[in-house]
């Protein structure tokens, strides 16, 4: 029952995604056709009239909304998210060869900040109020304040310029030859390891805070003090007893950090260059390259509804008392 | 001066496949001017749901009920809100019936100043009475209720609710939240106002001890059905419905005599037993019993009951 | 020999392999597209990327055009039939020979795909082209057109036949075998994500010994730094990344050169008869001429890295350029008189004029500059020297499709905006511009007059003519030209220099594929062809002036008359050369 | 008792901070030494004259981070204003009729949530000319629906409490209830989460800047220091320090600031914390 | 006698001021008794339970000595007392709905429990786990060990919480309000199963149910305002109380005619001068404003803090 309720909820919004997408360029200013094949700041598009209704035709915007609608629709469902302005490239081409590192970046950190800022989330509850709480608490919520790019291009400066550890960007060292695979593997984490430490600051304040206040909540329950009086020791009953229950709300938390994520990507990407999706994003955006936005966009979107899906089973695995509704 | 006519609510739930809870279900009984009448009944049974009917504080589902006359679920909003002061309810948690932002003083200002029955310079003086009418120092007008225990908070609620000087006073669990020697000052200065403005009470209790006390009559809920009424001596000394018993013997554990438990939990009023809806735990069940839902009928004077077998 | 310059050591070739790296722009914005001919990016960067792989007949170096897949050629009298004699060492990089079957193929597989190569649109001017024998064609032409060596042979890619004949939807053709030419260099891998191009060295190039084994050019963070640090060993820059470039000053380890970049930032006056009041009225426009100071525009927003454009559009390193058009210095005074002389005077004392009394509008003499965030600076800068002589400017920033929605629609008063290609007198074309509420009569039979005048001396007056009438109409006015610079590290490569007029039609940038040759390494050893790179053409150009001789040194890869005088027409700036 | 004295010093430094800011986007056109928009000789290092040196174009930086102050928060008050009037308002309706219109707007509130925000403001704002009015707008309508969801719940909370049962009981009529009952409670709430979604706002706006869609004209500190960022000679030259690190502690200074109100006003609010000790007679 | 507690205090110190919520407590415990700790909210019960078994937060002072079968509790460590907790001394809190955890099925919340302290392997424990639910009358145990507390009732869930309590077998039992929230025909049945637990097992249990205590008490302690104030067997309690609190604490009760104390219990941060009770007592002399009564044993086991007792 839960599961079918929460499947229509996501093709409801799936839908609703997808008609924004459809409604977006045809409800601004401007004309259509501009979105759709593109503009030319330094030599405008000339264009005579029939040239024009010519070109409206073979993009099929000269039909009534209704009937677009429909065959955007239809277009969608073969996983056609048309064609890129600027690459002259199937939309979904140009987002699948950049796919890994945009994988790769948000996995690496979110596999990485993820499980840290719930260890010292619960950490720091668990020693509310002592010094490592104060401390941990500040040094997070004063260096998450940092906006990513502001924190990216700091470390730019630093350590890969001053400093030369690191790579000033890309995402492996271009047109190297590699003896093999552990070469290759180690140059491509050596390229990920800044911008992957700047995802992880820029995010884990937020994953910190909620276990925190998640675990405080949980440590008053009675059902701690329940575990104690049965003898259990404290890591045992952080582990087992407070852990999961905190963990609740962080499950719920957690697709709209994936959604936070892809954005964080963006500005990462910008920074060091590194070839994802999020990179593809903001070129396109200087590029009005507005087909590819468009597709970027019900792609990330797509993907942070069904990253909620997920996480709205996982929370019914959690928790038992909503699968019983 | 009240009569409720098989009163009905019907929770719904669910927005695809409907569930219905069958909170009260057709419950019938009248109170006499004056009189106090103690609603009994295990948790969830709809005791607190047939107060909250009577005052229209939850959309019954069916039946009717007259005060004094009047027909309450056929008037307006601005005619319910004209009979509204006439009928006030006390509720379980004195904390929570009061604004936790608002001085003692304006909670009870709250109902002068909203039915402007007295001018506004004369306010202060009015509600100085009422607070020592209940027991309360003046000095309590400035605090906020957390800065009070919770038997002065239900003085305030009370206080308050003499503010309207209403007719009937629905009591719902007024002192379950409270000590016993706590409840014992509320519960008297209870009985005192009723004795000094002639209120009507409708008290609704889990504590068979209290409402003894208390109340004139006692009717028995189980879930959501009336299954015995009458006088509270009847009810005590002769008891008919099997569950009523129980009750009586479960209130009277003093360590030496061996008491008739019953066993197994009341069902919820998501799926009611067919028949008899106490048959599931009853031990003097019949085959009639689970099959046919038995009606109120008179066992005595004034005194009805439910039970196929009684 | 080339070999035994290259042992010399005139250039450096160790045993290991020699790969040079180049910036092409910030990663993801210096992809240009897969560098087959129907599907680079028609821009230059684009254009550069694909001729990596790709001969043509001819080609440009720093002094003009040079052979390349053609040995030598001559044309006929009346200017309308070509013959190309051509490199009979050419191979494909599969092997294969090349022939006169691939450049008939490749005429005629352009003009059955008309509009696939996006690049230009000047194959209507081919009639035929007939095979004389194997490494000789003719070319027919519809009507003689002088800029044939440059705008077709010299940018035409000459396509393997046995490849595409079999083509038939060239723009989606992107397999390994659509990058197969026989360039110098052969493309190993193309990434669109990183926007890097990696090619090889095809050292069996036909045209001379290749000095390097590898070439990338590919996105970087940023470039100094990356160049700084080694990453790369060469980066271009233009316009105000001349601090950047000046961070190099001095530095012993990068050289740097300076390039003309033909491209112009400019302001469009709204100068219809209706709509525009009082953008349309020509002294009022001079009047804002004199009012904007193109110096401090230069200085503050290029930190010298440009100059002052000729208000006659066209680039003062271009052929066709006039230098005798009125400059405009700035001079506010001036520009005040002319704008009191038309009766816009600041009547109620708050710095800024009113329109005269009884005019089409009133209040505030205020005008809204529409710019793209790119030249927001230039328009601030304008609005402060605007606001000194009493004009208020309200600069909006908007994307192009704002802006260009305006101009259809004549609904602006001023707009900045930049365009390259400033060599090609085409460009003068103002009155056609999509956008363009400038109309002259005057300007249109003489821009008609020069487009079918094919003598060169009579045509070159004419456009001066032209641009005289544009710097004293001033539909637009221009605002200054950025120069382009290369900073490279010579231990690397020391080969880099920029190409006359551009490659190819034009392209102001300096990744011409001549770097890569050794011969040019040994021609500049300080990056540069002087004029005794061409003394010594001209030499041997003495020694050669019979017709069999020709044909000889022909055959030993020599040059021709047919080069000299090529060479020559286009060093006195005679030689067409359309840009884009 | 650590945890409240803690809670008081992160609470006052993040009101001094603000505070500060506060008063230079209010002061700016005294506290600036220069108009932003005058030029000077550009690329200048900080010096007695320009204490931050000038930008490319000449532009002093301290005066343009000054006024870049104005813009940010400008920006980041007004949407938070709006959006949480907005929100509460909706939360509100949301929460006390539970029928149609409360539904419809939780799933509206569901979806919008759902959706990756700050991606779809991105494509909104490639799609829109570039302006802060632009800019605001389209955060007020990407900004309300935490606020409803969270209002909303506390809407239900307090509806459920006996208080409200016994104003209506009194004869308060809906509105009474609650201007008088509800939005009292709802306040506090409401005024952490006008601090959350500022800081969110902050940030937001200065992404969208960094990315180039900002309004250029008005420059706020993300536009600034996008300049900064795309300055070609930004790394090799020291300008950065005083050129993009001021722009950027300002933001991170900000949003410090306001995450540590936020903080002290939560832990203040929480009732969880506040143990009421002992009962006075 | 297995417990032994004198002299207990056990104080909190909070912005407001020092919060004496135990306050010199001598109790003791004999093998099989069951003892009534009684007294109106916020009186300290719940905080001696929770000192006894040194569940406390560690910022809180606690004077005095515990002393468990020969082991004072307060001397030990940390460790050693959780050896004890729940095996030993179980402790059966307060609510059972908030006390389980709700994301952790029934028969694992009572099997880590055994496993912690009898070192049975996961098997051994789930099987125990399940008698011990069959013991306290959970109607087909082994498949309800599988489900959550959410899925069951409240009266189940006070067997639950006893079933935990008693899974290792502890010769002592500290229960918290064990009928507290409970109906009252599940809470007889909550009476009788705690009967036949406390035949053999001593038990502190606390509650402020006089009929509860009643049915399941030897002796009973009455506490007011921290501290205990009467002491007896409870037949003594029911039929001759002595201290007036106690008295009027019966005398409220609605079978007893509802006559309550006036005034009401003084805050923990300020008690009263000299006697605790004195400013309600109907009978309180001069004595009692300026000094504190000790106990004092009036009869054979049975502890007054009156002077007038
Ligand atoms: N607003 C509501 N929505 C849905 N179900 C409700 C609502 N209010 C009450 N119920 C259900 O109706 C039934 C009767 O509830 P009610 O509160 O009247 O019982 P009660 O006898 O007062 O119980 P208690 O002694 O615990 O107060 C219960 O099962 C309850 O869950
Ligand atoms: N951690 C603590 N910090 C400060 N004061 C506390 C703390 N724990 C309990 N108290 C105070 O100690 C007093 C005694 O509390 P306790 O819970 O023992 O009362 P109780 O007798 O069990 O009451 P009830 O019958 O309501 O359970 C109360 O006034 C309470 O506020
Ligand atoms: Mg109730
Ligand atoms: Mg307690």
């Amino acid at each position: 029952m839960h599961y079918i309720n929460k499947l229509a909820y996501y093709l409801v919004i799936i839908l609703i995604i997808l008609s924004i997408n459809f409604f977006l360029p045809r409800a601004m200013p401007g004309d259509p056709l501009a979105y759709v094949l593109g503009e030319n700041p330094d030599m405008p598009i000339r264009m005579t009239e029939e040239e024009r209704e010519m070109k409206l035709a073979e993009y099929g915007l000269d039909k009534p909304l209704p009937e677009q609608y429909v065959d955007y629709m239809i277009k969608l469902s073969k996983g056609d998210l048309g064609h890129s302005i600027y690459y002259k490239n199937p939309v979904m081409d140009e987002i699948l060869i950049r796919l890994k590192w945009t994988l790769l970046l948000t996995g690496t950190a979110t596999v990485i900040y993820m499980p840290l800022g719930i260890f010292l989330g619960a950490e720091s509850a668990w020693a509310r109020g002592k010094k490592k709480d104060t401390l941990s608490l500040i040094t997070i919520l004063t260096v998450s304040s940092f906006p990513s790019f502001v924190l990216g291009t700091l470390f730019v400066i630093f350590f890969a310029f001053k400093l030369g550890l690191f790579p000033l960007g890309c995402a492996n060292t271009i047109g190297a030859t590699y003896a093999n695979p552990l070469e290759e593997a180690l140059d491509i984490l050596h390229h990920l390891i800044l911008p992957v430490a700047t995802l992880i600051i820029a995010h884990i304040g937020g994953t910190y805070l909620l276990m925190r206040n998640s675990m405080l909540s949980v440590i008053g329950a009675d059902y701690i003090l329940s575990a104690r009086a049965k003898g259990l020791s404290e890591r045992y009953i952080l582990n087992r007893h407070a852990i999961r229950n905190a963990l609740l709300p962080i499950v719920t938390m957690a697709a709209l950090t994936i959604g936070f994520m892809t954005v964080g990507t963006i500005f990462v990407e910008k920074v060091f260059a590194y070839p994802g999706i999020g990179l593809l994003l903001y070129d396109s955006v200087l590029r009005r390259d507005y087909p590819l936005i468009q597709g970027i966009f019900l792609f990330i979107s797509i993907f942070v509804v069904l990253a909620n899906f997920i996480a709205d089973m996982a929370y019914v695995w959690l928790d038992p008392r909503v699968s019983d509704e | 001066m009240l009569e409720v006519t098989e009163l009905t609510k019907y929770f719904s739930s669910g927005l695809i496949r409907k569930q219905y809870q069958r909170a009260v279900d057709g419950v019938s009984f009248t109170i006499k001017n004056g009189e106090t009448l103690g609603l009994v009944g295990e948790s969830g049974c709809g005791k607190t749901t047939v107060g909250r009917l009577i005052l229209r504080l939850t959309k019954p589902t069916d039946g009717t009920v007259l005060f004094d006359g009047i027909d309450l679920f056929a008037l307006n909003r601005r005619e319910l809100l004209a009979i509204r002061p006439r009928i006030q309810m006390i509720f379980q948690d004195p904390d929570s019936s009061l604004n936790p932002r608002m001085k003692i003083g304006t909670s009870i200002a709250e109902p002068l100043k909203l039915h402007g029955t007295i001018p506004e310079v004369k306010r202060k003086q009015r509600i100085k009475e009422l607070i020592e009418t209940v027991g309360l120092n003046p000095e309590h007008i400035n605090r906020y209720p957390y800065q009070l225990s919770g038997g002065q908070n239900q003085r305030v609620v009370l206080a308050r609710i003499l503010a309207l000087n209403p007719d009937l006073i629905i009591a719902d669990e007024p002192t379950s939240s409270l000590d016993v020697s706590v409840q014992a000052q509320i519960l008297n200065l209870m009985r005192d106002l009723q004795k000094e403005f002639n209120h009507t009470y409708l008290f609704i209790s889990h504590d068979l001890d209290v409402v003894r006390i208390m109340a004139d009559r006692i009717a028995v809920m189980y879930l959501g059905r009336l299954i015995e009424i009458g006088e509270t001596r009847d009810i005590y000394d002769h008891a008919k419905h099997p569950y009523t018993q129980a009750l009586l013997s479960a209130a009277a554990v003093d360590g030496k005599t061996e008491q008739n438990v019953l066993e197994g939990e009341t069902s919820s009023p998501l799926d009611t037993p067919t028949g008899c809806r106490f048959n599931t735990r009853c031990p003097y069940r019949e085959e009639i019993c689970a099959i046919k839902e038995p009606e109120l009928v008179e066992v005595g004077r004034d005194h009805y009951v439910a039970c196929h077998i009684a | 020999s080339a070999t035994a310059l290259a042992e010399d050591g005139g250039v450096a070739i160790t045993a290991d392999k020699k790969i040079v790296r180049s910036v092409g722009g910030e990663v993801g914005s210096s992809d240009w597209r897969y560098p087959a001919p129907f599907t680079f990016y028609p821009r230059g960067p684009g254009y550069v990327r694909m001729s990596m792989l790709f001969d043509t007949l001819t080609w440009k170096d720093a002094n003009g055009v040079i052979p390349a897949l053609a040995n030598g050629w001559k044309v006929s009298d009346d200017g309308e039939t070509w013959t190309f004699y051509l490199n009979k060492d050419a191979r494909w990089h599969d092997g294969e020979q090349f022939t006169a079957d691939d450049v008939k193929f490749t005429f005629d597989y352009m003009k059955g795909y008309e509009g696939a190569f996006t690049w230009f649109d000047a194959i209507d001017y081919v009639d035929s082209v007939e095979i004389v024998d194997d490494y000789t064609v003719t070319i027919s032409l519809n009507e003689p057109m002088a800029s044939f060596l440059v705008d077709i042979a010299g940018n035409m890619p000459i396509l393997p036949e046995h490849i595409w004949s079999s083509v038939s939807d060239p723009s989606e053709f992107k397999d390994d075998d659509a990058v197969m030419g026989t360039g110098p260099l052969k493309l190993v891998e193309y990434n669109s994500a990183e926007g890097f191009y990696h090619y090889e060295a095809n050292h069996d190039y036909y045209n001379g010994k290749l000095i390097v084994d590898e070439f990338i050019t590919m996105g970087v963070s940023n470039a100094a730094a990356s160049l700084k640090n080694g990453d790369v060993d060469e980066a271009t820059f233009w316009g105000s990344a001349v601090d950047a470039v000046k961070g190099f000053d001095g530095d012993d380890e990068f050289e740097i050169i300076t390039g003309p970049s033909f491209w112009v930032l400019q302001m469009i006056f709204n100068c219809d008869a209706d709509e525009g009041y009082p953008t349309n009225n020509v002294t009022f426009r001079r009047a804002i001429a004199y009012g904007i100071n193109r110096d401090e525009i230069v200085e503050q927003k290029l930190h010298g890295g440009g100059v002052a454009a000729n208000t006659g559009i066209l680039h003062p390193d271009a052929v066709w350029y006039n230098p005798d058009c009125e400059d405009y210095a700035h001079n506010a005074t001036r520009a005040e008189e002319m704008l009191d002389s038309l009766g816009f005077t600041d009547t109620n004392g708050d710095g800024i004029r009113e329109y005269p009394a009884g005019a089409e509008k009133s209040g505030d003499l205020e005008f809204v500059l529409y710019t793209t965030g790119k030249y927001l600076r230039e328009g601030e800068l304008i609005q402060a020297q605007l606001e000194e002589i009493g004009v208020a400017v309200e600069l909006t920033s908007s994307d192009w499709t704002t802006i260009d929605s305006y101009l259809r629609a004549a609904d602006f008063d001023m707009v900045i905006s930049g365009h390259g290609g400033i060599a090609n007198p085409q460009i003068l074309n103002i009155p056609d511009w999509p956008a363009s509420t400038y109309d002259s009569d005057e300007y249109t039979s003489l821009f008609k007059e020069q487009e079918t005048t094919l003598d060169i001396d009579s045509r070159k007056e004419l456009v001066n003519q032209l641009q005289e009438l544009v710097a004293e109409d001033l539909p637009v006015y221009t605002l200054y030209h950025p120069y382009i610079w290369c900073v490279y590290n010579p231990e690397v490569l020391d080969t880099w220099f920029y190409t006359r007029d551009g490659i190819c039609i034009g392209i102001p940038i300096e990744l011409n594929k001549l770097i890569f040759l050794a011969r040019y390494g040994d021609a500049n050893e300080n990056g540069k062809i002087n004029m005794q790179d061409v003394t010594q053409i001209e030499r041997m150009i003495l020694e050669l002036d019979d017709e069999t001789e020709m044909a000889d040194a022909n055959q030993n890869g020599k040059l021709n008359m047919q080069d000299v005088t090529h060479i020559e027409l286009t060093i006195l700036g005679r030689a067409p050369i359309r840009y884009e | 008792m650590t945890g409240v004295k803690v809670n008081n010093v992160l609470g006052s430094l993040g009101l001094g901070i603000l505070a500060i800011l506060i008063t230079v986007a209010i002061f700016a056109p005294q506290i600036a030494p220069y108009d932003p928009h005058d030029t000077y000789k550009w690329m200048e290092r900080p010096s007695s004259e320009h204490l931050l040196g000038t930008n490319d174009v000449g532009n002093d930086i301290l005066s343009e981070v000054i006024y870049g102050t104005r813009v940010s928060l400008f920006i980041a008050f007004t949407v938070s204003i709006t959006a949480i009037i907005i929100g509460t308002a909706l939360g509100l309706i949301a929460g006390y009729s539970s029928g149609v219109l409360g539904f419809l707007i939780m799933r509206i509130v569901d979806i919008f949530l759902t959706i990756p925000r700050m991606v779809l403001i991105i494509v909104l704002a490639a799609f829109l000319t570039q302006s802060i009015w632009n800019l605001i707008v389209i955060f007020i309508i990407f900004g309300w629906m935490m606020t409803a969801r969270i209002v909303r719940s506390e809407v239900l909370t307090l509806r459920s409490q006996y208080y409200v049962d016994s104003a209506k009981m009194l004869g308060g009529s809906d509105r009474y209830i609650i201007w008088r009952h509800i939005l009292p409670n709802v306040v506090p709430l409401v005024v952490v989460q006008f601090i959350m979604e500022a800081s969110h706002v902050i940030i937001a706006e200065a992404g969208i800047s960094f990315l180039g869609l900002g309004d250029p004209v008005a420059r706020s500190w993300g536009t600034i220091f996008n300049y900064a960022f795309e300055y070609p000679n930004i790394i090799l030259s020291d300008a950065w320090m005083w050129w993009m690190l001021p722009p950027g502690l300002c933001i991170a200074a900000t949003v410090l600031g306001l995450t540590f109100v936020g903080y002290a006003l939560e832990e203040r609010l929480n009732p969880k914390l506040k143990t009421v000790v002992g009962m006075e007679a | 006698m297995i417990l032994k507690i004198s002299k207990l205090k056990t104080h909190f110190s909070t912005p407001d001021g020092l919060v004496r919520a135990v306050d010199t407590i001598d109790l003791s415990i004999r093998e099989r008794e069951t003892v009534g700790l009684i007294g109106e909210t916020g009186c300290g019960k719940t905080v001696l339970g929770l000192t006894i078994t040194r569940l406390l937060q560690s910022s809180t002072t606690v004077k005095g000595t515990i002393i468990y079968k020969e082991t004072n509790l307060l001397k030990i460590s940390e460790t050693e007392m959780r050896r004890i907790r729940g095996d030993e001394i179980a402790m059966i809190l307060q609510n059972p709905t908030t006390s389980l955890n709700p994301v952790m099925r029934v028969g694992e919340q009572i099997a880590e429990v055994i496993r912690l302290h009898q070192g049975l392997n996961k098997k051994d424990a789930a099987e125990k786990a399940i008698k011990m639910l069959g013991s306290v009358r959970i109607p087909s145990p082994s498949q309800r060990a599988n489900e959550y507390p959410h899925e069951f009732s409240g009266g189940m869930k006070q067997r639950v919480m006893i079933a935990m309590g008693l899974a290792c077998n502890p010769s002592l039992i500290i229960a918290d309000e064990p009928t507290k929230g409970l109906d009252v025909t599940i809470k007889s049945q909550i009476i009788k199963l705690l009967k036949e637990v406390t035949k053999e097992k001593a038990m502190l249990l606390i509650t402020h149910d006089l009929s509860v205590a009643r049915a399941l008490c030897d002796r009973i302690a009455l506490m007011y305002a921290g501290e205990l104030v009467e002491c007896a067997p409870a037949g003594e309690i029911f039929d001759a109380p002595r201290h007036p609190y106690t008295r009027g604490f019966l005398g409220s009760l609605p079978r007893n005619g509802l006559v309550p104390i006036p005034g009401m219990s003084p805050s923990l941060i300020n008690l009263p001068q000299g006697c605790r009770f004195h400013p309600r007592c109907a009978n309180a002399k001069a004595i009692c404003k300026r000094k504190h009564p000790g106990m004092t044993e009036i009869e054979d086991g049975h502890f007054v803090r009156c002077f007038d007792a």
